[in-house]
Parts: structure tokens; sequence; C-alpha cells
């Protein structure tokens, strides 16, 4: 019989998580930052799994949440993408050091 | 049948043709001859019953001053009927009378509104009970004849003939109305009937009430075209002949005669008043007469024959001759709407007012050359025409008020207006014809009138004649009075008529080239006479221009002063202001933007890190994240 | 404390493993349609920790939902936006390295602060169903279930709305 | 009667400008109906009011009363009495005419009758108001639709003279509200009651500076020479109706201010400047008269013959007597209906000449025999011919003022022979003479513009006719205000 430890999970989901942040500052695609979103919630989302399983708690309350960011998830993907879409169509472009917008 | 029907009639026609002119078109005329002709009906009766002996008042409140109230009212006594039947009989005439000669005018049906207007306010103005209700009606009939003398107003002389009349009235009318206002303070009353002589005799003697007297009189100049306001009646010829023979002549303005004749008790208790109106009456009668000698035109004698006749009637009220003056007032009325109407006859048939292109029309127009002839010998005093009588009547008070150097100066016009009348008649209807076109005796509508206002002229001062015992004279004192015909007055005024016919005779029918050698050699008293003394011509250079000069320069005035002030205190506050704003753009607000300036300097610098792209924004973020993490987990 | 069988164990740390390396890879790799298929993978396996956790509903929706749902999505996304596969184009930009350094801070940090907490475990691992979960989700939690409704409502509409062609 | 009418009268046009607000833009006809109706009820209002008066008192009657700022002893309370009651039913009869003659705006008209019924609320509220605050605020709400109103739809120079009438006016009431708070301070317990100051006694010194203020603020309003530039311009830059009202109503606020607040409460004051403001006023009526005279502007002559109107109305004032202040309230209520109908002719002739100048002008009345009829009337009407309105209040006024001023009186009348020479004037320039052929084209006045003259055309008789019709509703205040006055009581 082998443990798992609590801690090791945890570790593990940040740096899967990190490693999401990398590629959000990384990656020149705009479509590549939403890709390393998504691997930050599903980190966030094995946290709360792992607290759901492990934690003296009701068990509904960790895994209701992770529903709740999925769905987020998917709604960020869908706007997020839109707007991708949006920002290609107006700038021919979807590489974020082409665009300055936000700059006046 | 009650009083108050006499000028309601003529209201109601009035307001008949106004309202429904368009649909009454050419009927219209005849709801005003109906209607004056009822009226006339009605005044005849209560006439009657003043004759009778009784006189008749009613009144209401019109408005309190002082818990006093001002009425409004008829009143008739023989005063009032007299003017009654004058106004509605000749009254009458001239409406029937106009249907013939205002045939055809675009605006026939506005012209009997007008006249049924002036009717209406004619007969209020007779019938009043108050100084106030007589002020209303005056200015009523002032406000018709206005309307009258314009009625052709496209033409430019016509509408300021109006004009001018409205405002020598209202000169007039002021000094009237102030007369009224000091009246009611000198005796606190407005009512004719309380105007007796016990009640003014009682103050008499009061320099306010003489100042009333003098200010009432006004309005009688004004209105009875008297010196120095005369001059608005001639011009006032430029409108239609029936509205000249009806309201200047025979009506309207002997409506300050009228006046005066009521007021007649105040006069006769301010014997200073009493001789400037004398004064005036007589220079009036002489000057207008001088006037009438050498005019053209054949309605401009008749209007200073008017003027000259108005001020023997003035002249006869000043010297105390209140029931000559009146009758006087009838007789003028009878003989001068005839003498218009003959005119309007004349022009009618040949077309032209100028006399130098008449002549020779006694054929042509047989009935009005002998109703004219009739007239004639009325106005100039041959008798037993009616002018005689009155006339007559009128010296006699002169006189016998011992009135010596107004006697003679009436008597001397007396010469003049026989003169001037038979120029007329000799200039018109003899000699040979000088008019172009040929001239035609006018409708029967037009000659009935005349005929039968030729015998009231003939006849009707038979009733002040010492065959009917002076009844008229008798009427209006309200009690017998022996007058004694004076065979002198009565004789030196025949041959002042017959030298006047005489002279007139020799220039015109005898001698006609006579008349301009006359001219050459007296050219400055013809000058005189042909141009009125230059009086048009001097208020135009004196008041009207001072007038124009003072409104132009009150205009001016006022942009450039006050209104110029306004601005220029406008203007001031501008320029403070601007002094103002400069310490607050530099100094105030220049503090204000150093802080903006000195920000915007750092923002310059911090701009750099704002690099636009998203990523450098997430790299802070995380950055801020780690030193926040970092600072709470070391505490 | 989760106790596996010594296979299940070892199959699990294997698993987490591959997930950082496909996740890492996701992050890195030139193209970008490659990226796609390694996140699809990195959430298959988030759906296989899931299952090692024993919450199976979830692994079930992880998979419908990730891998059905929006990876689609993602792939229509890059190939709609062109320019995938050229070599030539960089896919990260210049800040690479100090993100990296920070990155590894984080790291440092986070594990630290992980390991040296004590966390208050119990003994056996606590499992829930479907059942429970839909009670959860409309008793205690159905304002949020509520809310987060309105929200991809809001969402659906927004993403509709953004993307159309002509505004 | 328990429903509070006074307040419906200030409510009824507030929420008739809320109506019109939420009315859609371009629905221009609806807007004209809905202002027409709530103008219209108003004034069966304001007639209802008349109507249930009560004629023997010389009490505020109707008095509604309420707490507002109770820290500065601020009531909204209203009131009427003989001399306001003239007044408003000046405003909502005129209210009502000048909205029927505002069909011809075609710009803007929402914003143009939410602001005309705005300029209604003001009007009423000044009239009705027993608290100085309130009235204050009631002058000044009139004054902000009214510079719009000219300044929006006014003449070539409407900005020009509306910001000369806003600032010139506004001048005028910030010297009166230095009044009124120097009344509110000096008044023991403090209170901006009207009726309540009147029962407090002023040293003399004092009364005489606060009737200065306040006589510069009515003065500016009425308007009294030579305050009076502002309103030419006014007049003149000003749309139809707006002109109606300006010299219908608003010239009225000054002298009912006299009325209202500087007489009741500053009795010795009034009686110390009387002479002065008598000497102002025939200064006012001749020089008014004059000018006028030298107008080419038809307006422009109006509004100088209003300056001279006016002065009559102050003639009154300044005497003391029952006769002369009779005179001059209905002097006020016969010049709001007169001059009222002037500018509403003059309307007429501009919208189908568009010129206003006399010397342009000539035969008109053969192509218009309807409209000449009915401005030979009113003309007739102001240069105060007796049997029409004008001459009864000028009668008053006159024999009023000659028992204490005798040369004035004199004076002021040949103010009556100016009115007649530039009327007369004005009417043989626009009526009278060849027919200019430029002008055969004119149409007759319409039924429209008939209507909104005629209500006009019957008072103007009837009064003239019969006087005591509108005498009695003033008489006992008048007599009331006089023995506080301790002039003249007869």
């Amino acid at each position: 019989m082998m443990a798992i430890p609590l801690s090791h999970l945890l570790v593990f989901s940040a740096l899967l998580f990190l490693t999401g942040l990398y590629g959000a500052l990384t990656r020149r695609n705009a479509v590549g930052i939403l890709m390393s979103i998504e691997i930050m919630l599903n980190a966030v989302n094995v946290n709360f799994v792992a607290f759901a399983g492990m934690l003296n708690a009701p068990p509904e309350l960790g895994q209701v949440f992770v529903i709740f960011i999925i769905v987020l998830a998917a709604t960020t993907a869908a706007v997020g993408l839109a707007i991708v879409m949006a920002i290609y169509r107006n700038q021919k472009t979807i590489y974020t050091d082409e665009i300055d917008l936000l700059k006046w | 049948m009650n009083p108050l029907l006499i000028p309601l009639l003529p209201l109601i026609s009035f307001a008949a043709i106004i309202f429904f002119g368009k649909w009454l078109k050419e009927k219209s005329a005849w709801v005003a001859v109906s209607a004056s002709a009822l009226s006339c009906l009605v005044s005849f009766k209560s006439i009657g019953e003043v004759i009778g002996g009784r006189n008749f008042h009613e009144a209401f409140t019109w408005i309190l001053i002082n818990r006093i109230p001002i009425e409004f009212g008829i009143s008739i006594d023989p005063l009032a009927a007299v003017m009654l039947f004058v106004v509605t009989f000749i009254g009458t005439m001239i409406v029937v009378y106009s249907v013939g000669y205002m045939h055809g005018d675009p605006r026939y049906p506005r012209f009997f509104a007008y006249l049924s207007l002036f009717l209406f306010s004619m007969l209020g103005l007779v019938l009043s009970s108050t100084l106030v209700q007589i002020y209303v009606f005056w200015e009523l009939v002032g406000l018709c004849s206005y309307f009258l003398i314009g009625f052709w107003f496209e033409k430019k002389e016509a509408a300021e003939a109006g004009r001018k009349a409205f405002i020598a009235n209202r000169i007039g009318d002021i000094g009237f109305f102030l007369g009224i206002i000091t009246f009611f303070y000198a005796t606190g009353t407005m009512r004719f009937v309380d105007i007796q002589p016990e009640f003014i005799q009682a103050q008499a003697g009061s320099a306010i009430l003489t100042v009333s007297a003098l200010l009432l009189f006004c309005g009688a100049v004004g209105k009875s075209a008297q010196f120095p306001l005369h001059v608005w009646l001639p011009d006032a010829m430029e409108g239609p002949t029936p509205v000249s023979a009806l309201i200047h002549a025979a009506t309207m303005v002997a409506a300050g005669v009228y006046m005066v004749a009521r007021l007649f008790p105040l006069f006769h208790a301010c014997p200073e008043a009493s001789q400037i109106v004398a004064g005036i009456g007589t220079w009036t009668a002489f000057m207008a007469a001088f006037f009438a000698l050498t005019q053209m035109d054949i309605k401009k004698v008749l209007a200073y024959s008017t003027i000259s006749q108005l001020g023997y009637m003035i002249a006869a009220l000043g010297v105390g001759g209140m029931t000559a003056g009146t009758f006087h007032l009838m007789t003028h009325a009878f003989f001068k709407a005839l003498l218009f109407l003959g005119a309007g006859s004349v022009i009618h048939g040949a077309g032209v007012q100028d006399m130098r292109e008449m002549g020779g029309l006694r054929k042509s127009m047989p009935i009005t050359f002998w109703t004219f002839v009739v007239a004639t010998a009325a106005i100039a005093g041959i008798p037993p025409f009616s002018g005689f009588w009155s006339k007559d009547e009128i010296l006699l008070s002169a006189i016998g008020s011992d009135h010596r150097i107004i006697f003679w100066i009436l008597m001397i016009t007396a010469a003049m207006t026989s003169f001037y009348m038979f120029r007329l008649l000799f200039l018109t209807f003899f000699g040979e014809t000088r008019g172009k076109r040929a001239p035609h005796e006018s409708p029967a509508v037009m000659t009935v009138p005349l005929i039968i206002l030729a015998i009231g002229a003939a006849g009707i001062g038979l009733l002040g004649s010492p065959w009917a015992h002076h009844w008229i004279q008798n009427f209006l004192a309200g009690h017998p009075e022996e007058i004694q015909m004076n065979s002198f007055v009565a004789t030196i005024s025949i041959a002042a008529s017959a030298i006047g016919l005489l002279i007139a005779f020799i220039f015109y029918i005898l001698n006609p080239d006579l008349p301009k050698r006359f001219a050459k050699k007296y050219w400055l008293l013809y000058a005189a006479s042909s141009h009125k003394l230059w009086m048009d011509e001097m208020y135009q250079a004196t008041f009207i221009r001072w007038f124009k000069q003072i409104a132009r320069f009150s205009f001016k005035f006022d942009e450039a002063v006050i209104d110029r002030t306004v601005n220029e205190v406008g203007r001031k506050t501008v320029w403070t202001s601007k002094i103002k704003n400069w310490f607050d753009q530099y100094i105030v607000d220049g503090l204000v933007n150093l802080t903006g300036r000195l920000t915007q300097m750092t923002g310059a610098v911090l701009r750099l890190i704002q690099t636009g792209y998203i990523h450098n924004y997430l790299f802070v973020l995380l950055l801020g994240v780690l030193i926040i993490g970092y600072a709470v987990f070391n505490t | 404390m989760t106790t596996f069988g010594p296979l299940a164990a070892i199959s699990c740390y294997a698993a987490l493993l591959g997930i950082l390396t496909v996740a890492i890879l996701t992050v890195t790799v030139r193209n970008l349609f490659h990226a796609a298929i390694f996140l699809a993978f990195t959430l298959l396996g988030v759906s296989i920790i899931y299952f090692f956790l024993r919450a199976e509903f979830l692994a079930g929706i992880q998979i419908l939902l990730y891998v059905g749902a929006i990876m689609t999505l993602v792939i229509f996304a890059i190939m709609l936006t062109s320019r995938i596969g050229d070599p030539q184009v960089p896919q990260s930009n210049r800040q690479r390295i100090p993100v990296f350094i920070l990155i590894a801070i984080s790291a440092f940090f986070l594990i630290g602060a992980i390991l040296k907490a004590s966390w208050k475990t119990i003994s056996t691992l606590q499992t829930t169903n479907a059942v429970e979960l839909g009670k959860a989700l409309m008793g205690e939690f159905v304002f949020p279930f509520e809310v987060i409704s309105l929200v991809l409502l809001i969402a659906l509409i927004g993403a509709i709305v953004v993307a159309r062609s002509d505004p | 009667m328990n429903i509070p009418i006074l307040s419906w009268l200030i409510f009824l046009p507030l929420s008739g400008m809320l109506i019109t607000l939420f009315l859609p833009r371009g629905r221009h006809n609806t807007i004209r109906a809905v202002a027409t109706i709530i103008t219209g009820l108003t004034l069966l209002l304001a007639l209802r009011l008349v109507c249930i008066f009560d004629l023997n008192t010389s009490q505020m009657q109707f008095v509604e009363r309420a707490g507002w700022i109770p820290q500065l002893n601020v009531f909204y309370h209203l009131g009427v009495d003989g001399i306001s009651l003239l007044m408003i039913f000046a405003t909502a009869l005129l209210s009502f005419l000048a909205c029927i003659a505002s069909y011809g705006i075609r710009e803007r008209v929402k914003e143009y009758f939410a602001l005309y019924l705005l300029l209604e609320v003001g009007m009423m509220g000044t009239f009705l108001a027993l608290d100085l605050f309130l009235f204050y605020i009631f002058w000044e709400v009139v004054l902000v639709p009214m510079y719009f109103l000219i300044g929006i739809w006014g003449g070539s120079r409407k900005e020009y003279a509306a910001i000369k009438f806003f600032l010139y006016t506004l001048a005028g009431s910030m010297f009166m509200l230095i009044g009124i708070l120097a009344l509110f301070f000096a008044s023991n317990p403090h209170t901006f009651n009207m009726l309540e100051l009147g029962q407090n006694t002023f040293t003399l010194r004092f009364q005489q500076i606060i009737f200065l203020a306040l006589f510069l603020g009515f003065a500016i309003k009425v308007p009294i020479f030579p305050f009076h530039t502002w309103l030419p311009d006014a007049h003149v830059e000003a749309p139809t109706p707006i002109s109606v009202l300006l010299a219908g109503v608003l010239l009225k606020m000054g002298a009912y201010g006299f009325y209202r607040i500087s007489y009741p409460i500053l009795p010795e004051g009034a009686r110390w400047f009387g002479p002065a403001m008598g000497v102002l006023a025939v200064i006012g009526i001749i020089y008014g008269g004059f000018v006028a005279f030298a107008q080419k502007d038809f307006k422009k002559m109006v509004a100088y013959s209003s300056v001279s109107h006016m002065g009559f109305v102050l003639l009154g004032l300044a005497v003391f007597t029952t006769t002369g202040m009779n005179g001059a309230l209905l002097q006020m209520f016969n010049h709001a209906m007169i001059t009222g109908g002037l500018f509403l002719l003059v309307g007429v002739l501009y919208d189908r000449a568009h010129t206003r100048d006399l010397d342009a002008f000539g035969g008109v009345w053969v192509k218009m025999p309807v409209y000449g009829g009915i401005l030979v009337f009113i003309s007739l009407a102001s240069l105060g011919l007796p049997g029409l309105a004008g001459f009864v209040s000028e009668f008053m006024v006159l024999l009023g003022s000659f028992a204490v001023y005798r040369w004035m009186t004199v004076a002021a009348c040949v103010g009556i022979l100016l009115a007649a020479a530039y009327l007369l004037y004005m009417i043989q320039r626009v009526l009278l003479g060849k027919q200019n052929p430029k002008w055969s084209q004119l149409k007759d006045i319409s039924i429209r513009e008939i209507i909104t003259l005629l209500p006009l055309m019957i008072l103007i008789l009837a009064i003239g006719v019969y006087p005591k019709m509108i005498l009695q509703y003033m008489t006992p205040t008048i007599q009331a205000l006089v023995g506080v006055l301790g002039g003249n009581p007869a």
C-alpha cells in the first residue's frame, strides 16, 4: 500500500499552475494564451478535488466548485475565442505583441 | 317708446352692416336709412313731450369716484330736443342722399356702417346726461369723422386729412378732458342737471372754475374748428360730400357749440372766460370769411363758410346769447347741409370740384340750382330765409350786451359772407359752361332730400321770427322772453347782405375781369386770403416740425444715451471681468496648470512603462503578486 | 492520507509526471496545433487524476466538456487564424527568461509553503456521487448555480455578438 | 371648495410641462394640443376662481400655507385678493391665447412648449405667492424660460436681446433680493411672510433704503424710465406669443410688486418716494410717446407705447388715492389686453409679410379688411378712445392724480395726444394710403388668429362700456391698501 500524500498532489497542481502561467506570459499567440489559461484552471480544479477528498469537509463542497469552474472555463473559452476572432478580423493578427490597443 | 331707442337704432344698424355687410351689399344702405328714419320718428315723439313740458332723464351709475357716482344716461331738455331734431332729421335726409351719391363705391356697405355709427355717437352726445358721457361720445364722433374723412384712404390726402382732424381734435380734447377733471374737483359733480345757474353762481369767482371753463372751451375749439385749431376742417373736405354735409357742417362740428350751450351757466358765471370765448368766436368768424373770399374749390369755400358760421355761434354764446347761438346752429344745420348736398350734386353731375371748371350749370341742373339759391339766400341773410333771423338774433345779443366791436366785426363778416356765397353761386351756375364734360341732373334719391332741406332752410327761421312770437327762443330759454325786433340791427344786416350780393354781382356777372385785376392790385391781401394766412405752413414749420424733432431726438437720446449707458455698463463689466480673467488665467490658474504640467511630465516618464502589450502587464501583475505574497509571508 | 495499491500509486505518480510533461510541451511547442493536441492530453490526464481521487462524475464532465467541447473550439480558432505552422514566426515573446525566473521563484516559494504546512487530512478518501452533487447544486448552491447559468447565457449571447462579422 | 385651487393653478402648467417633456419629439400636433388643453384648463380654473371670489372683503382668500424650509421660516404660502385676482386672470387668459398663437412655431416645438408652460408656472406663482422667499423664486423662474424663449426662437439679434433682458432684470432682482433679506432680518420675529411683515413698523430711514432697493427691482421690470431699454430689444427679437406675454404679464409683475410688497410693508417709504415716482411716470409717459412716434419698426413702436402706458400705472401708483390706484390696477389689466392684442396683430402681419418696417406697408386694409378692422379697434383702445377699456383706466388715473399733482397731470395728458399721434401714424402707414403692389398677395387674418383676438376685444369693449364689472373686484382691496398707506382714502 502506498500513499499519495495531499502535499504531493498540491505540489503537482502548483507546478501545473505555474506551467500554465508561464505559457500565459510567454505565448505570443492569443489562442495559446487561452490554452495556457485552461491549464491554470485545471490545476485549480485538481486542488479542489484533492481537498474535497482529503480534508474534513463535505465532499460535495469542493466538487460543486469544480463544476462551476468548468462552466466558467467553458464561457471563458467561448467569449475569449470570440474576442480573438474579432481582433483577428480587425487587426489581421492575433499576436499580442503586435497589438497595443491598450496604449493610449 | 323709450328714447333709448333713438341712439340704439343706428347702433343696431351699424352692428348689422359691419357683421353682415358682405351679404347685405346694396341692401345695407336701406338698413341704415330705415334705422335713421325710425330713430327720427322716435325722437319726434320725445321732442313732442319736451315741448309739452316733460323733460326726460334716466341714468345708471357707470363708475364710482370718491363714492360719487358718475352716471351714464339719457336726458332730454329743450336744448337737447333742438339738437335731436337737427341730427335725426338732417341725418336721415343725408343718409337717403348718400344712397345715390355713394352708388357704385367698392366699400359701399362700410360707408353706411360708419354713417350709422356716427349717428349713434352723435345722438349719444346730444342725449348725454354727464360731462364724462359727452366726452365719450365726443371722442366717438371724432373717430367716425376720422374714418369718414379717410374713407377713400387710398388717396394720401384723405388719409392725412383724417389723421390731421383726429389729432387737432385730440389737442382740444385734452383741454376738454382736463376741464372735466378740474370741473369735477371744483364742483364735485358731472351731471348736467346739477349745472344750474344757481348752483354755479354759488361757486362763481373761484379761479379754478374759470380755468375749467376755459379748458372745457378748448374742446369746443377743437371740435367746432375755431381759431387756432380750425385747420383740420378744410382738409376734412377730402371725405365724401355727404359726410362733409352731415359731420363737417350740420352736426358734429356744431357739437362744440352745443357743449358750450350746455355749460352755459358755467360760462355765464365766468365773465373772463366768456370774453375769451366771444373773442375767439368773432375772430374765427371774420378770419374764415376772409379765407373763403378767394377759394376756388367749391367745398373749400363751404368749409370756410362753416368755420365762419361756427364762429358766429361761439361768439353768440360768448356774448351771452345762448338762445341766439343755438337758433343759429339749427338754421345753419339746414342751409349748410343743403349747400353741401347741392355742391355734392354739382360734383356728381359735373365731375369736378374746381369752380373754374364749372359755370352755367343752371340749365342742366335746375333742381340743384334752385335749392342752392334758397340755401345761399339763407346763409347770406336775405329775409325771410332762415339765416336772416338767426343771424339777426346774434347781432342783437352782441349789441344788447354792449359788445360793439364784436357787433361791427360780425356785421362786416356778414357782408363778406354774402359776397363769397353769391360768388360761389354765380361762378357755378351762371355764365358759360367751362367744364369738359356734359353735366346732368342727379337722380331723385338725391334731389328729393335737397328739396326737403330747401323747404327747411327757407322756413325754419320763421320759428324764431316775430310772426311766431319768437317761439324757439322761448322754448330754449324755458320761459317766455320779451324780445324786441331791433329795426336798426335788421336794417344794417340787410344792407350788409345786399352790399355783398351787389359786389359779387359786379365782379362775376357784369365784369368777370375785375376779380383778376383786383387780385393783382391787392396781391398781398389776396395771397393772405388764398393761402389762409399761411397758417398751415406755419404749423408745419413750427409745431409739427418740433414735434417730429423731439420724437427723433428722444429716440436718438434713447439709443445714444440711455441704452448706451446700459451697454456701457455691460461693457465695463466685461472689461473688468477681462482683467479678472487675466489674473485668473495666469496667476490662479497658473498654479493649477503648474500642478497639471508636473503631473503631465511625470506621466510622460511613466507612460514608457505603458507598452500596451498584454503580456507585459501580466508580467507586472505576477511580479506584484509575488511581492505582496512575500510581504504577507514575511510578517 | 490516501492509500493505493503500490501499482496504482506508481501509475499515479507516472500520470502526474506525464501530465506535467505534456503541459510543459503545451506551453512551449512552436506549432500551435501541436500545442492544442498536447493540451488535450493534459486535460485527459487531469481527468485520470480525478479517477484516482474517486471523483468519477467530475472525470466524466472533464472529458466531455474540456476534451470534447473546449478543445473543438480551440482547434477551430487555431484553424481560422492561420499562420500556425510557420517556423519563421517565433511563438514566444522576449520576456521568456524573466518570466521563467519569476516562475521559478514562485515555484520555490509555493512548494516550500505547501510542504511546510501541516495539513489536517483524514484517513479515508471521501467520495461522493452524482446524486449528492445534484442535491448540493439544487439545494445549498442553487443560487450560485442559477447565477452561473445566467453567466453562461450572457456569455453565449456575448460570444455571438462579438464574433459576428458585421456589427 | 376643498380643492386647493391656487396650487392647482401653479401645478397644472407644471404637470403640463412634464407631460410635454415625455412626448415624442416629432409629434408636433400632440404637443400643441397638450399645451393648449393645459393652458385652457388653467384658464377655466382662473375663471372658476373669479366666480367664487368673495367681493366684499379685502382679506386674502383661498389661503394655503405649509411649512417648507422651517429653519428659515419659509412657507409655501399662497393667497389671492382683489389685486392678484385680476393679474391671475390676465395671465391665464393671455397664456391660453398666446398658446394658440404659438402654433406658428415650427422649430423645436417640444422644447418651446415645455419652456412656455414653465413660464406660466413662474408667472402664476409670482402673483399667488404670499411669502417673499417663494415670491423671489417664482420671480426668477420666470426669467429662465424667458431667456431661452427669446434666445432660441427670437429674431436676428436674439442672443443680444436675450442676454440683455436676462442680465438687466437679474441685476434688478439682485437689489430686490437684498431688500427682501433686509426685511427678513429687520422683522421681529424673522419672517418672509408678506402679511406679517406688513404689521411690523420700521424706521423711516430703513423704509426709504429698502423701498429704493425694491424699487430698482420692480422699476426695471415695469419698466420705468430710464430703465426701459431692454424692453424694445426684447420685444423686437422675441417671437410673437412671447412678446404678448412679455408685455401682458411680465411688465405687470413689477407694478404688482409695488402693490403687494413695497406699499403695504413700507408705507412711509412709499409716501416719501411718491413725488419722485410721479415725475418718473410723467417723463415715461411723454418720453415713451415721443420715441414711439419716431419708430419705423412696428414692434418697437408698440414696445415704446408700453413704456408710455405703463407710465400711467406708475402715475396712478404715485398718488395714494383710491381712484388713482384703482385706475392704475385697471390700467395694468387693460394694458395686458390691449398690448397683448397689438403684439398678436403685429405677429399676424409679420407672418405674412416677413417685415415689420412700417414704411414698407401701405393700403393693407384693402387686402385684409377684417385684419384692418381689428387693428384699428385695438389701436383705438390703446389711444384711449372712450367706450373702450384704455380710456376708463387713464381717466381714473388722471382724475386721481389731479388732486395731488396738478401739473404732472396736465403733462401726462400730453401722453394721450402722443398716443393718438403715433397710433394713427402707424395706422396710416400700414393700412391706409395707396396699396403697395408688393403686398397684393396678402391673405386676410385666419379664423385661428381671430380666435386669439376675439376674447381680448370683447373684454376691451366690455370694460370700456361697463367698468364696474371689473372694478368691483379690486375696490375693497385697494381701499384697504390706501388705508394702510394713510393716503387720501377717498
